[in-house]
C-alpha cells in the first residue's frame, strides 16, 4: 500500500490536480456519452410507440 | 457453417445487442475498478515523476483504444462495402463519435500529463500530433455522414472515407514522427516511462481491457439507436416489447 | 434482349416499385408511364446501371449486366435529364466530346451530320450557351444518331421541344427500331411511334 | 485494348478541360492569385526581419500552396455532376478512373504546375537562399499532385452535398500532413545544407502509392455519389 492517509493518497504528491482533473473529466464525458444514448433511445422509443398507436388506431 | 447473414439483420441483431450489452458493461466495470486499484493502490511511486505518472492509467488505454476503433471502424466500413450489408455501416458509424471521444480523452490526459512533467500544456509530441490529426479524422467522418441526408449514401461515403483514413494513418503518424525529430531532437516519450515495472504494465492492459469492453458496451447501444431510427417504420420493430408494454 | 425480372427499388425508406418485369426483343420499345415521383427515373437508372439492384436483375442477351460492364456499356446509350451539355463549348465540340469521352471516334462531318439531321446546322459553331432550351434538347437528342447504339434508354425525350423536333425524335426512335434497336423511354406526352410500344406502370 | 482506351479517354478529358477552363481565364487565375496574396498577408502580419522570413517561408508557401489548390477543388466534380456530364462517363465504355486520372491531371496544370513555378519568385520575397529557390519548386511539382489525387477523394465524396466546400477542407486538410511535412521538410533540409534527396523520394512515393490507390476511392466515391 503507497498510502499512509487519505489526504496524501487525494494529494497524489502535489501532483492531484493533474491526476484528479485527467481521472474526472474521463468518467464525466463517459458518463456524458451514456447519458446522452440513453436519452437518444427513450427518444426513438417515443417516436416508434407513437407510430404504433398511430397504426392501431388507423387498422381499427 | 454459421449462417453470418443472418446475424447481419438488423431484426436478429437488435435482441442480441440488448442481451449483450449489460455483460459488456459488467465486465468493463470490474476490469475498471481492478485497473484503478492496481494503479493506484499497488503500483509504487516513480522514482522520476513521482505520483503524477499515474496518469498514464489512463492515457495510455484511451490512446491505444482511440487508434484501435479507427481501425475496427475501417473493418466495418470495408465489410459493408464488400457484402453491402447494412449493420456493417451503423457499426462503424456506431463506433466515430466513441472513437472521438477517446481521442479527446487521449488529449486532454495527455496535456494534464505534460503540464508537470514538462512545465507546458501542449508539447508538439509527435504522439500528440498524431492524436489531433486522428480527432480530426473522427470528426471529418462524422461531419461527411452527418451531411448527407440519404443514410444508404452516408454510411457508404463515410465507408470510403474511412478506409482511405486507415491507409493514411501509418503514413501521417511516420511523418509526424520524422518532423518531429527534425524539429526537436528526442522528445519525451510518453509510454516510454522510465523503468515499466510490470505491476504498471498489468494496470495498464487491466484498464485497457477495461476500455475496449466500456467500447463494445456504448456502440451496441449506440448500433440499438440507430436501428430503432433508423427502421422505425419496419414491422418487427412493432412487435418489440419495449413498444409494447 | 433485354429481360427485366423481378425487379424492386427502395429510395430512402419507402419502396416504389416492386416486381417488374418485362422483356424487349430487337425492334421493341418500351414505354414507362407513372406519376412524379413514382420512381420512372429510378427504373431507367436501374436499367443503365447507375442505381444498384434493391431486388431482381437485369439481363442483357440472357446474362445480367453486372457482369458484363464493359460489354453492356458500347451498347448502350442513357439520355438523362440534365443534358451534359458545356455552356462554354460549340454545339460542334460538345457532340464531339460527348462522342469521344463515350469511348468513340467519331469524324467531324458525322457530326455536322448529325447536326444537320437535327435541323441545327445554323446553331453549330455557336457556344451552347446561347441556344435555346429547346435548342440544346436538340444537340443533346443529336448524340442518339451520332452514336450507333442498340439500346437507347430515354427519361422524357420530348421535353422543352415543339412539334417539329418532337417529331423528328419520333422518327429516330422508329428509325431505331425498325434497324433492329430497342429503347425504353418514358414520357408525359403521348408518343406516336410507328410500332406500339410495350407499356408499364410503375409506383401504387 | 482497354489500355489505350483508359488512355484516350484520360487525355480527352483533360483536353476538354484544359479547353473549358480557357475559355473562362478569370476563373483558372483566381486559385494563382490566392496564393500570391496569402503569401503576401505574411510578412505583413508577422514583420520584415530577413531570419524570421526565412525560417518561415517554407512553411509559409506550402501552406498557401496548399489552400490554393484546394481552393479550386469543390469545382473539380460539381460541374460535370451539376449537368448530368458525370453519368454519361460513368456510363462509357472506358474506365471511370482514366477520366478521374485526367481532371486531376488537367486540375494540376491549372493550379499546381503554375503554383510551383511561381513560389521562387515570392520565395525571394521571403529572403530564401538561391539554392533552395529550386528544391522549392521541385517539392511543389511533385508534392501538388498527391494534394490534387487527395483532394479529388474529398471532392468525390461531398458531391452534391449542401456546406460541400467547407467539408471538404475539414476531410482532406489532415491527409495533407503528410505532404506538407515532407515538402517543407525538403526545403529546410536544403536552406541546412542536408540534401534534400530523402523528402524528395518519400514525396514521389506518396505520389506514386496516391497514383495507384487515389483513383480507386475516387471511383467509389463517384458511383456512390450517382446513385
Amino acid at each position: 500500500m503507497n498510502w499512509t492517509s487519505p489526504s496524501e493518497f487525494f494529494a497524489m504528491g502535489g501532483y492531484g490536480t493533474y491526476v484528479w482533473g485527467s481521472l474526472s473529466v474521463t468518467v464525466a464525458v463517459l458518463f456524458v456519452e451514456f447519458v446522452l444514448l440513453a436519452k437518444r433511445r427513450r427518444a426513438a422509443l417515443v417516436r416508434i410507440k407513437y407510430n404504433t398507436t398511430l397504426r392501431r388506431e388507423v387498422g381499427k | 457453417m454459421i449462417d453470418w447473414f443472418k446475424y447481419s439483420s438488423p431484426k436478429t441483431f437488435y435482441p442480441i445487442a440488448g442481451k449483450a450489452i449489460p455483460w459488456f458493461a459488467a465486465i468493463a466495470t470490474v476490469l475498471a475498478v481492478a485497473g484503478m486499484y492496481v494503479g493506484f493502490f499497488m503500483a509504487p511511486t516513480d522514482a522520476q515523476q513521482g505520483e503524477g505518472y499515474r496518469i498514464i492509467f489512463l492515457h495510455v488505454p484511451v490512446s491505444w483504444m482511440s487508434m484501435f476503433i479507427y481501425v475496427i471502424m475501417a473493418f466495418w466500413a470495408a465489410i459493408g462495402l464488400i457484402f453491402n450489408s447494412r449493420l456493417s455501416g451503423m457499426m462503424a458509424s456506431a463506433l466515430a463519435p466513441t472513437g472521438a471521444i477517446f481521442t479527446f480523452l487521449s488529449l486532454w490526459t495527455g496535456a494534464l500529463w505534460g503540464k508537470p512533467m514538462w512545465g507546458i500544456w501542449w508539447v508538439w509530441d509527435a504522439r500528440l500530433t498524431s492524436e489531433l490529426i486522428l480527432l480530426f479524422l473522427y470528426l471529418g467522418f462524422m461531419a461527411l455522414q452527418s451531411a448527407i441526408d440519404d443514410v444508404r449514401r452516408a454510411d457508404k461515403a463515410g465507408a470510403v472515407l474511412a478506409l482511405v483514413g486507415v491507409v493514411n494513418i501509418p503514413v501521417i503518424y511516420f511523418s509526424v514522427q520524422w518532423w518531429n525529430t527534425l524539429h526537436q531532437g528526442a522528445s519525451v516519450s510518453l509510454t516510454r516511462a522510465p523503468s515499466m515495472a510490470t505491476i504498471m504494465l498489468v494496470g495498464m492492459l487491466l484498464m485497457a481491457l477495461a476500455a475496449w469492453m466500456y467500447t463494445a458496451a456504448i456502440s451496441l447501444m449506440r448500433v440499438r439507436c440507430l436501428i430503432l431510427e433508423r427502421e422505425h417504420h419496419a414491422a418487427w420493430i412493432h412487435e418489440l416489447k419495449e413498444i409494447k408494454q | 434482349m433485354l429481360e427485366v425480372i423481378n425487379l424492386g427499388c427502395l429510395r430512402g425508406e419507402r419502396l416504389l416499385f416492386q416486381d417488374i418485369n418485362f422483356r424487349l426483343e430487337p425492334g421493341e420499345s418500351l414505354v414507362v408511364t407513372g406519376e412524379n415521383g413514382s420512381g420512372k427515373t429510378s427504373l431507367l437508372r436501374m436499367l443503365v446501371g447507375l442505381t444498384p439492384l434493391f431486388s431482381g436483375s437485369i439481363q442483357w442477351k440472357s446474362r445480367p449486366i453486372d457482369q458484363m460492364v464493359g460489354e453492356y456499356r458500347r451498347e448502350l446509350l442513357y439520355c438523362g435529364h440534365p443534358l451534359a451539355l458545356k455552356d462554354g463549348l460549340t454545339a460542334v465540340e460538345n457532340l464531339h466530346s460527348i462522342a469521344a469521352l463515350a469511348g468513340e471516334t467519331v469524324s467531324l462531318t458525322a457530326v455536322h451530320d448529325a447536326l444537320d439531321q437535327c435541323g441545327l446546322n445554323a446553331c453549330a459553331p455557336m457556344p451552347v450557351r446561347a441556344l435555346s432550351q429547346g435548342q440544346k434538347r436538340r444537340v443533346h437528342l443529336a448524340k442518339l444518331l451520332l452514336l450507333k447504339r442498340s439500346l437507347w434508354v430515354l427519361d422524357e425525350p420530348l421535353t422543352a421541344l415543339d412539334v417539329n423536333a418532337s417529331r423528328h425524335i419520333v422518327q429516330a426512335i422508329d428509325q431505331h427500331l425498325r434497324s433492329g434497336g430497342i429503347a425504353v423511354l418514358t414520357t408525359h406526352h403521348g408518343l406516336p411511334l410507328a410500332f406500339t410500344p410495350q407499356t408499364i406502370r410503375v409506383g401504387a | 485494348m482497354n489500355d489505350s482506351l483508359g488512355l484516350y479517354a484520360c487525355c480527352r478529358i483533360a483536353q476538354r478541360d484544359l479547353k473549358l477552363a480557357m475559355r473562362r481565364k478569370s476563373d483558372a487565375a483566381t486559385p494563382l492569385l490566392f496564393f500570391v496574396i496569402v503569401a503576401t498577408l505574411f510578412p505583413l502580419g508577422i514583420g520584415t526581419e530577413a531570419d524570421t522570413l526565412r525560417t518561415i517561408a517554407p512553411g509559409v508557401l506550402w501552406v498557401a500552396a496548399l489552400l490554393a489548390t484546394m481552393l479550386s477543388l469543390p469545382k473539380l466534380f460539381e460541374d460535370d455532376y451539376a449537368d448530368g456530364t458525370l453519368e454519361q462517363l460513368a456510363l462509357s465504355s472506358a474506365p471511370l478512373s482514366a477520366f478521374v486520372v485526367g481532371k486531376i491531371a488537367a486540375h494540376w496544370l491549372l493550379t499546381g504546375l503554375p503554383v510551383a513555378v511561381l513560389a521562387p519568385l515570392l520565395a525571394l520575397q521571403f529572403h530564401l537562399p538561391s539554392s533552395s529557390l529550386l528544391v522549392l519548386s521541385a517539392t511543389l511539382m511533385i508534392g501538388t499532385p498527391v494534394l490534387g489525387l487527395i483532394g479529388a477523394i474529398g471532392a468525390s465524396l461531398t458531391l452534391g452535398i449542401r456546406g460541400g466546400g467547407i467539408l471538404l477542407a475539414l476531410l482532406v486538410l489532415p491527409l495533407y500532413v503528410p505532404v506538407l511535412i515532407f515538402g517543407t521538410g525538403a526545403v529546410d533540409a536544403a536552406a541546412a545544407g542536408l540534401g534534400a534527396t530523402a523528402n524528395l523520394s518519400l514525396l514521389g512515393a506518396m505520389l506514386v502509392i496516391g497514383f495507384f490507390f487515389a483513383p480507386w476511392a475516387i471511383t467509389a466515391a463517384l458511383r456512390i455519389a450517382l446513385e
